[in-house]
């Protein structure tokens, strides 16, 4: 359980600015800091658009039962890249809306902060609200990002969507 | 150096580097290896024989696959100088 | 069509503290002037809360076909407290979540900016989704307010949510 | 002032304030009246007069109604000092 075997996979190889514009420009990117979520609709501006939906993953204080001391987001950045690009061109196949962004943080995360952001805009509003939840739970899928939580008694457990 | 990391008696080998996250890491006790392994070894072989290297805990039904950083199926070939990861269940979101 | 038949419905009667207020108890309040989205967010705030989603409606510079000048939005201040209160009530029972909070602006707006503002946290996805979805489709169904659109050539329209 | 500001021969008469909102109140020409009619007055019985009174194009069956700042039924009764008003198609959002 040496930190090192996961150095690589908490933080991303890119600049702030790269991953911002990544995001920009495919739909997704990792980031190892708080998520600009300003930064993020900005570029989503459309005078076309009469919708905006986004959703905000939040670090949760609790899991079940347990209490949730802080977390860790690992993250195989190059998949997640490729993988990401992919589901956002799928959306935008999927469901008429004119643009999407989504931003997944890995690194060391305390309670509160904005674990993943999902913003989509569309000229009507059921597309935007369908192709976030949509891109979300694609996300959370196939996403080649790992969680870990810490506990009270300072144990840890590594979590995974499908059980 | 482990009997996987010197192919055994085939002139043919290929080099595959192999990276690990998460459990894997943490089982592996390391984020990467280069492994040089028979150059018809599939996928599932290869997983097969790091399982052991490694004592990993999860069977490969477990897993999916990312052959240079897109995911891959099992089936798919690899070669000499491909990257390799096996993803355990993802926890994003 | 003189203006002042339509003054007591294109401005709130309450100051613009006294309306966040209100949205902060009762979950909805009208605002006559640009709805600050950072102010609304942090009213919803809470350690136990994995999921935010949030809508907002944004003027259009089209409706179907047609290019969209402006538009200006027309509020029942007493009525659109009372009925938003109910609709944010019903919402919670309805729906798992901790909290939400909607804001309509009525007066005068620009294309881009934003006529409606719905979020929604709760602990799980979905139900926040759901609900936020379901407080939209209320809203625009339930709350006197009403809409005129301009266009190119300086004619006005009434519009209708229902056909 | 026409003859539904004051109730014709009968010794009760109510007030009813009634405002107008969006295109009702371009027809009307104003935001806001106060009306005296006769005790029983039904909402529906109040819209029909006022209709006539400013030449209302939307048909009562379009129409919602307020009583005191509630939805009300256009069967609910109503009483001297009430505040009404009819609710044409929204379109908000």
């Amino acid at each position: 359980m040496t930190d090192n075997v996961h150095s690589h996979s908490m933080s991303i190889k890119r600049s702030i600015d790269e991953a911002y514009l990544i995001a920009e420009r495919d739909g997704f990117a990792l980031l190892d800091v708080a998520i600009d979520e300003g930064r993020l609709k900005n570029t989503l501006d459309d005078d076309s658009c009469g919708a905006f939906v986004c959703f905000e993953g939040r670090v949760r204080n609790h899991n079940n039962a347990t209490s949730v001391e802080r977390l860790t987001y690992y993250g195989y950045e190059d998949l997640a890249l490729n993988q990401g690009r992919a589901i956002i061109e799928e959306a935008k196949k999927r469901f008429e809306i004119t643009h999407a962004i989504a931003i997944h943080r890995i690194g060391a995360l305390e309670i509160g902060d904005v674990a993943v952001w999902v913003g989509v805009v569309s000229a009507h509003r059921y597309p935007a609200f369908d192709a976030c939840r949509w891109i979300l739970d694609t996300i959370k899928a196939d996403i080649p990002v790992w969680k870990q939580e810490y506990y009270d008694n300072d144990v840890s457990k590594w979590l995974s969507n499908n059980g | 150096m482990s009997n996987i990391d010197v192919a055994p008696n085939t002139e043919a080998t290929m080099t595959i580097n192999v990276l690990y996250f998460a459990s894997l890491a943490d089982e592996a006790n390391c984020q990467e290896e280069t492994v040089s392994v028979e150059q018809s070894t599939s996928l599932t072989e290869l997983y097969e024989q790091l399982s052991q290297k490694h004592r990993f805990s999860r069977p490969q039904a477990e897993l999916r696959v990312a052959v240079n950083d897109y995911f891959a199926k099992w089936t798919d070939q690899i070669y000499d100088g491909d990257s390799v990861v096996f993803i355990t269940p993802v926890a994003g979101g």
